[in-house]
């Protein structure tokens, strides 16, 4: 019931931020100076063909009438066309989302879980080898560019090694069947169990990538963070019930310790969403990231919004849901 | 003479004495930092490889054997030599001459960053922490509005818009940063709000401006200066990211970012074009992340006792 | 429980990573390596961009064709097994082949000719001007006489020019049935062609993953013979590196867009599995500056410029050779082209000339160009070049979009891009870089000449071959003379190709006019 | 060895000290003190004496930097200091049980109290069935229910709510509640009921009550008093209060600078006090009735890190004698005092072989 209204509130909030984040992309795509019809047709193009698709795409209209246009047609979502594929916006988003969301998912899996075990063996076996490691594992992840480390893994693994894929989201010559648009779940769905393979192999670089950051910040955290209930008072009366070391960690220590850093989950994730910007150019992934870098160099204003609204609003989805799983996880939080 | 010496000394002495009384527990405090300091071999390292860094940077025009935009296309791509230990790029251009002067583009980034990051936030912060209400109310929203973003997704919008320069860059990635100090700034300022002194200080009369001024202003900066030195590497890693996507610092700038994207097509024949920025990218910023670390760890009191 | 789940996610990356051994490409497929993120569209009526149009061309038939014919493009006959010009020669009659089916079995009519170019026409989009422009046309002037004949009415522009722009890209033949079924909100089937086909050339678009794959197959309706290349596989690789890599590796049969670097290295290497196929390109690459800008005004400035230039350091560092020098505005091997290079860099002159219009101690100027690598570094080029005269430069980068937006508006004051030809004919290019009234490049640089204006109009509509080629030859001494443009070079296209890939060099002589991917074997 | 002095808690020259950056803190050096079954003890001194760190040690939670250098721990007939870490938790709990100063904290937030009393009674269930398995049906301790291996859990959450009504709780309302609902007084009753769900030998309580109301006080400790008294558990009572320690207690160790300078019956304590520090702690209690000045003990604590040399009050001691800074007196018994008081003291005043 508190976590209903709780929710409820968030959730308007959350409105409240996604009107200001619109007005936001709306002024930034607005500020560009150039002429987004040159972008659209090149260089070769005379100053009437230029003028007309100006008409064409309401640029000549005054900038409030211009702001209610692009409201109206986001609130009936339609976020128009871009310049350079001539599609409806969200038809293009639809189409490289499922591609982002897959590497994100699989990248906060690989650094939830291997960030909580680093962290967590890290504070447990405080300055012993575990610890040593996985501190510099973490601060490596955290400083190394990932653009750069990625290209680095690609010469390695790719063209010494010959393990792994140098990008993409599957190999050539497999056609897989699309029903949700998401290659593995398509695979599974279907039984192309070549291609579920395959797609993981895929992933395993971009995922490293990506979550590599993540897992370093994470263990990170939850390293701090165990320390610090270890420390509790609670440890002590857990402790002076003659529980074993390991219960004592395991259920006691452990979900306290988890609640600040499910908290930057959600923070992590808007690093993810940034970092798959990168990681998708390196890796061929063709993903949201690609295409707002993409739209950016070209300054596709429409693709370029899209693609910022959407990317801003799954992050503030993530959030909302991470701050109800807060909720979930943290009694005091309810009240 | 000799007395009135004597008592000035001892005038002097016991000035010392009151001072040294007074400010024991400062005293202490930076005694035991300089004991954590030196417990953490780590936060060592960082401090020495920062000071590096910005010696380089300072001394930077004397310690690059060459020029580092002038070209000399017939010597392009040269391997790493005595004469070259970083080797040449794709325009003939010494690279460890490339990376020594972007050293400065990098300390630039991080200072002119974090001037206007800190001071839009602790504008917004302290302004909104300090009156509360609706002022608070709408600024809070406005900060949550631009952390509804993922920073660099925000950062190379920003970029893009204002078109793709090394100062456009600095200025959007400022307009991504200040959210961070905003919200410090404005928990302090809460924090110093509830005092009891601060009535005290209204009833006087002074003004608001005066007391935001003169007394939540300087509480709000040691949070955020240690802040800050945790966020330099990120500023410099966000840098770096819209430099290699060619939204950042544009060339010939010897930005390391720029070069490692400028030098991504001949990673496998000459790797030595991006491998070197690349690393100096990474030992910057692990500088910066190890100091910060140190830094946080000498301050957290958890981690104090 | 916990331990029986690790051993499972063990087993599962063992799998995964066994998955390793890499397919060979089949015979009878061919697999690119390419940035495609210059495809938008195949929509013969509006695609114009380089790479693209290739495709297109191998998907759609056209009234007529282009060959390379003697280092010359020559018209052939493609869906029009035969053509006529009426006395005054504005009015063109094409006969069909008989029989000629599309992809799905549909047979190719003259209405279907006069429903794909009046959609062109009325779509208005990129390439549109070939048609209403350059020939001239209106709806009204492409008719179905019966179902093999058509007649197109223009205005009177030289048949090379008519004929090449019918071959080009937007004179493509759709299959009006198959669009109009497709059509939504009358689009015209806009949106159905972006990433479909409905062509009677030799291939149809099977699949279009944007950002993974384009797949072309075999058409097997196709009127000619059958392709040896059944299946055309483009991956995107966005990396150039990452392109070199794949081909080296064989994972691709051919990589596209690879640096000059790399291109220089396979063509220095001999013998391996790794070979270059290279082909002169249909664009030239200009420095250009603003007539109507300070010091540019006066014509000795703009000569200075001319002689400052090293283009030979150009050509041979920055292509690392893969550029042919051509200091006019015909590209080789079109009409009315004869070699014509007189500038070589000599600094004493281009100082005297400087000294001459009172710029002894140089100037400040900009130059701006986009991202691209090449124009980058031909930028710094030029800059350490004028800096020998004493001018002091500045590089300005900006995104393509910004640069056409501010050179159209002559806010440039100097500019380093290139030209691609919309299609091979001399008027494709004197028009442009001489005659400002058409508003392209002499315009946008403000080089307002009317003797040149009036050269290049008279060119464009001469019929009498011998006059229009000495129109041409004198215009070209004029504007060398007089013009704003230092033109580098005409650069030379190429590709890394594995050595079991047979006919490529054929295939695309014609870059990127012509190009046939059925010459093409393995 | 020597003799034990307490049957059931016997601490003799027990050490501590923790190793911080400005040096060693010598926390406890040489603590005294023993105890029978059923009794109470008060241990008593200013904050920073060291009693919560004696307290700790008896359970052998002191942690990291913290450590035993010295002395032992008779608990019944085992040492604890020397007793490996499984041992010691099948101890933990079920036969010492500890109650804490802030009794919020000292839940697990994310637990529900019943499930925090449930997990303490399940957990005694399993040690003594170990222990049992380990003994091989030896000598049945004390009075404990005999736990089963496998006994339903339901039986637990029974005890649960049966200890949770016994502190006067409602467990109906209680048991589902987390500690951040809770008041402070209410938690402590959860922490009573919590230790005293498994009948322990000796409830250690550090500062009980020092962080609640002064109404709460005293219900937590008539509560506690009224429990222990039907058990006839032994208690440990930590707390800085004289007051509360003559009221709940039957003996005090009133310590200083990490020693016990003085332990005896509540009555010699109050009656006739020794040690000059103890004498200064009386004086420094409000009486009610008597209207002389409240007096405080002049000086300070001293630095642990770097302790007065000889005996640690002297420097603050208004009896100081020349031999005070050489040599730290020895913890002996009171002369001429009833042997059941068990009065002894550490000050050279009363050294004996002076």
């Amino acid at each position: 019931m508190e976590l209903g209204s709780f929710i409820i509130k968030r959730l308007s909030l959350m409105v409240l931020v996604i009107f200001g984040v619109l007005i936001i992309v709306f002024v930034v795509t607005r500020i560009i100076p150039a002429d987004p019809v040159g972008a659209i047709l090149g260089g070769n193009a005379p100053p009437e063909t230029v003028d007309a698709m100006r008409h064409q795409l309401g640029l000549d209209k005054p900038i409030f009438a211009q702001l209610l246009d692009y409201l109206g047609g986001i609130f009936r979502g339609n976020l128009g066309n871009s310049l350079v594929s001539s599609r409806p916006v969200m038809t293009d988003i639809m189409e490289f989302l499922p591609a982002t969301i897959e590497l994100a998912i699989s990248s906060i899996i690989f650094a939830v879980v291997l960030g909580i075990v680093l962290g967590l063996l890290s504070a447990v076996f405080r300055n012993r080898f575990i610890d040593h490691f996985s501190r510099v594992f973490s601060i490596l992840g955290i400083s190394l560019p990932g653009f750069w480390l990625g290209l680095i893994l690609i010469l390695i693994f790719y063209y010494r090694l010959g393990w792994l894929p140098s990008g993409g989201q599957y190999d050539m010559f497999l056609f897989p069947t699309r029903t949700t648009g998401f290659i593995l779940l398509d695979a599974a769905i279907h039984g192309e169990w070549d291609v579920f393979f395959n797609g993981i192999k895929h992933l395993i670089l971009p995922t490293f990538i990506l979550g590599y950051s993540s897992t370093a910040s994470i263990a990170r955290i939850m390293r701090a963070s165990m320390l610090d209930v270890l420390h509790q008072n609670y440890i002590r009366t857990a402790r002076a019930k003659g529980l074993p070391r390991k219960v004592v960690i395991l259920r006691h220590a452990l979900k306290n310790a988890l609640i600040p850093v499910i908290t930057i989950i959600g923070l992590e994730f808007g690093g993810l969403l940034s970092g798959a910007v990168l990681t998708e150019t390196i890796f061929s992934w063709p993903g949201l990231g690609r295409y707002i870098v993409n739209s950016l160099l070209t300054l596709d204003y429409p693709a370029i919004s899209g693609g910022t609204i959407f990317i801003a609003l799954i992050y503030s989805v993530v959030n909302l849901a991470v701050d109800i799983l807060y909720a979930a996880v943290d009694p005091r939080m309810r009240s | 003479m000799k007395k009135t010496s004597s008592a000035a000394d001892s005038a002097k002495a016991s000035f010392f004495k009151r001072f040294m009384y007074e400010r024991g527990p400062m005293l202490d405090d930076v005694k035991h930092s300089v004991y954590l300091w030196k417990k953490t071999p780590l936060a060592l390292i960082g401090t020495v490889i920062i000071g590096l860094f910005l010696l380089i940077a300072l001394f930077a025009p004397l310690l690059a054997p060459y020029d580092p935009i002038a070209t000399d296309l017939s010597r392009k791509l040269e391997a790493p030599s005595a004469a070259h230990p970083f080797g040449l790029d794709q325009f003939g251009r010494d690279v460890l001459s490339r990376v020594i002067m972007g050293s400065r583009i990098e300390v630039q980034i991080i200072f002119i960053i974090s001037v206007i990051s800190i001071a839009i936030g602790l504008v917004v912060g302290i302004v909104a922490g300090y009156f509360g209400g609706v002022v608070d109310e709408i600024l809070m929203r406005i900060t949550d509005i631009f952390l509804a973003f993922p920073r660099l997704v925000l950062a190379m919008a920003f970029a893009a818009a204002l078109r793709p320069t090394l100062t456009n860059a600095i200025v959007a990635i400022s307009l991504v940063e200040w959210t961070v100090y905003a919200r410090l700034a404005r928990a302090e300022a809460i924090k110093v709000r509830s005092q009891p002194y601060i009535e005290a200080i209204k009833a006087v009369g002074a003004s608001d401006f005066k007391i935001m001024m003169f007394h939540v202003l300087p509480m709000s900066i040691s949070p955020v200066i240690v802040q800050l030195t945790m966020r330099m590497g990120t500023i410099i890693l966000t840098a770096a990211s819209l430099g290699f996507l060619g939204l950042g610092a544009q060339p010939p700038l010897p930005e390391w970012g720029a070069i490692v994207s400028d030098g991504r097509s001949y990673l496998m024949n000459n790797w030595w074009i991006t491998a070197f920025p690349g690393m100096a990218i990474a030992i910057t910023v692990l500088g910066f992340n190890l100091l910060g670390d140190g830094i946080r760890d000498i301050l957290d009191p958890r981690i104090r006792r | 429980m916990k331990r029986k789940g690790m051993g499972l996610v063990g087993l599962f990356l063992l799998v995964a990573i066994s998955f390793v051994a890499a397919a060979n490409i089949p015979k009878d497929t061919l697999v690119l390596a390419s940035n495609t993120e210059i495809f938008k569209t195949f929509d013969p009526g509006v695609c114009f961009e380089v790479e693209p149009s290739i495709y297109v061309k191998n998907i759609y038939a056209n009234l007529v064709t282009l060959r390379v014919v003697n280092d010359a493009f020559t018209p052939v006959a493609d869906l029009a097994e035969k053509w006529e010009q009426s006395q005054d020669g504005k009015v063109w009659t094409f006969y069909l082949r008989k029989g000629v089916k599309f992809a799905n079995g549909d047979t190719v009519k003259a209405s279907d000719v006069e429903y794909s170019y009046r959609r062109a026409i009325k779509l208005n989009k990129s390439p549109a001007w070939l048609f209403t422009d350059t020939l001239g046309l209106t709806e009204d002037s492409i008719k179905a006489v019966n179902d093999t004949t058509v007649t197109i009415t223009t205005n009177g522009a030289p048949s090379n020019v008519v004929l090449s722009v019918l071959a080009a890209n937007i004179g493509g033949v759709l299959n009006e049935k198959e669009v109009k079924a497709h059509e939504t909100n009358g689009d015209m089937g806009l949106a159905w062609l972006t990433d479909h086909s409905a062509g009677a050339g030799p291939y149809v678009l099977k699949e279009w993953r944007r950002k993974t794959q384009i797949v072309l197959a075999e058409n097997k309706n196709y009127y000619g013979d059958q392709p040896a290349i059944k299946t055309i596989l483009m991956r995107d690789v966005p990396e150039a590196s990452d392109r070199y890599l794949l081909l080296k590796k064989g994972d691709v049969d051919v990589a596209w867009q690879i640096t000059v670097e790399q291109a220089a290295s396979l063509r220095d290497t001999k013998g391996g599995d790794v070979s270059l196929v290279s082909t002169p390109a249909q664009s030239l690459e200009y420095v250009a500056v603003n007539a109507s800008w300070g010091p540019f005004k006066d014509v000795r400035v703009r000569q200075a410029i001319k002689y400052a230039i090293d283009y030979d350091a150009i050509i041979n560092k920055v292509r690392e050779g893969f550029a042919i020098k051509n200091q006019q505005f015909l590209a080789i091997g079109y009409f009315g082209y004869k070699e014509s290079n007189p500038f070589t860099r000599d600094v004493a002159k281009a100082k005297k000339l400087l000294a001459d219009a009172g710029y002894a101690n140089g100037f400040e100027v900009e130059i701006v160009t986009n991202e691209s690598e090449v124009r980058r570094a031909q930028a710094v080029v030029v800059q350490s070049n004028l800096a020998d005269l004493g001018i002091k430069s500045s590089i300005v980068i900006m995104q393509a979009a910004q640069m056409y937006d501010k050179y159209r508006n002559q806010s440039l004051q100097m500019i380093v891009a290139g030209w691609g030809i919309d299609y091979p004919d001399a008027d494709a290019l004197a028009k442009p870089f001489a005659d400002y009234t058409v508003k392209q490049l002499a315009w946008r640089n403000a080089w307002i000449d009317d003797k040149a204006a009036a050269m290049a109009s008279a060119a464009g509509k001469e019929i009498n071959e011998q006059k229009r080629a000495q129109i041409y030859y004198d215009l070209v001494k004029y504007w060398q003379d007089n013009g704003p443009f230092a033109m580098l070079y005409q650069p030379i296209e190429y590709w890394g190709i594995r050595k079991e890939v047979k006919g490529y060099e054929k295939a695309f002589e014609g870059y990127n006019v012509h190009c046939d991917f059925t010459l093409i074997s393995k | 060895m020597q003799r034990r002095r307490g049957d059931l808690l016997d601490v003799s020259g027990l050490k501590v000290v923790f190793d911080t950056y400005a040096g060693q803190v010598k926390a406890l050096n040489g603590v005294e003190l023993w105890m029978n079954h059923g009794e109470r003890l008060g241990v008593v001194g200013e904050t920073g004496c060291g009693k919560s760190v004696t307290a700790l040690s008896v359970m052998r939670l002191i942690e990291e930097p913290g450590r035993i250098t010295g002395g032992s721990i008779l608990f019944e007939d085992r040492d604890l200091v020397l007793l490996p870490e499984n041992v010691l938790n099948a101890i933990r709990g079920k036969d010492i049980a500890m109650i804490f100063q802030e009794p919020v904290a000292a839940l697990n937030p994310v637990m529900k109290v019943g499930a925090q009393i449930v997990e303490n009674i399940e957990c005694q269930r399993k040690s003594a069935a170990s222990v049992q398995a380990s003994r091989k049906g030896g000598p049945a301790s004390g009075n404990r229910p005999q736990g089963r291996v496998g006994v339903q859990r339901i039986s637990s959450i029974q005890i649960m709510r049966d200890m949770l009504s016994h502190v006067g709780l409602d467990w109906q309302r209680t048991e589902n509640l987390y500690p951040h609902e809770l008041s402070g007084g209410m938690a402590q009753r959860v922490m009573i009921a919590m230790a005293l769900s498994s009948k322990p030998k000796l409830l250690i309580a550090d500062e009980p009550t020092s962080a609640l109301d002064v109404t709460i006080q005293a219900q937590i400790l008539n509560l506690l008093n009224s429990l222990v008294r039907e058990t006839q558990t032994a208690v440990l009572l930590i707390t800085h209060a004289m007051g509360v320690a003559a009221q709940f207690c039957d003996f005090i160790a009133v310590m200083y600078a990490g020693n016990v300078v003085e332990y005896g019956s509540i009555r010699v304590i109050f009656n006739n006090p020794l040690h000059p520090y103890t004498k200064g702690l009386l004086k420094a209690v409000p009486k009610i009735g008597k209207t002389d000045e409240l007096q405080s003990i002049p000086g300070i604590v001293p630095d642990l890190i770097a302790p007065p040399d000889g005996c640690r009050f002297h420097p603050r001691c208004p009896y100081r004698r020349p031999e005070c800074d050489k040599a730290q007196p020895r913890f002996e018994p009171a002369r001429g005092e009833a042997e059941t008081d068990r009065h002894h003291v550490a000050c050279f005043l009363y050294q004996q072989d002076q």
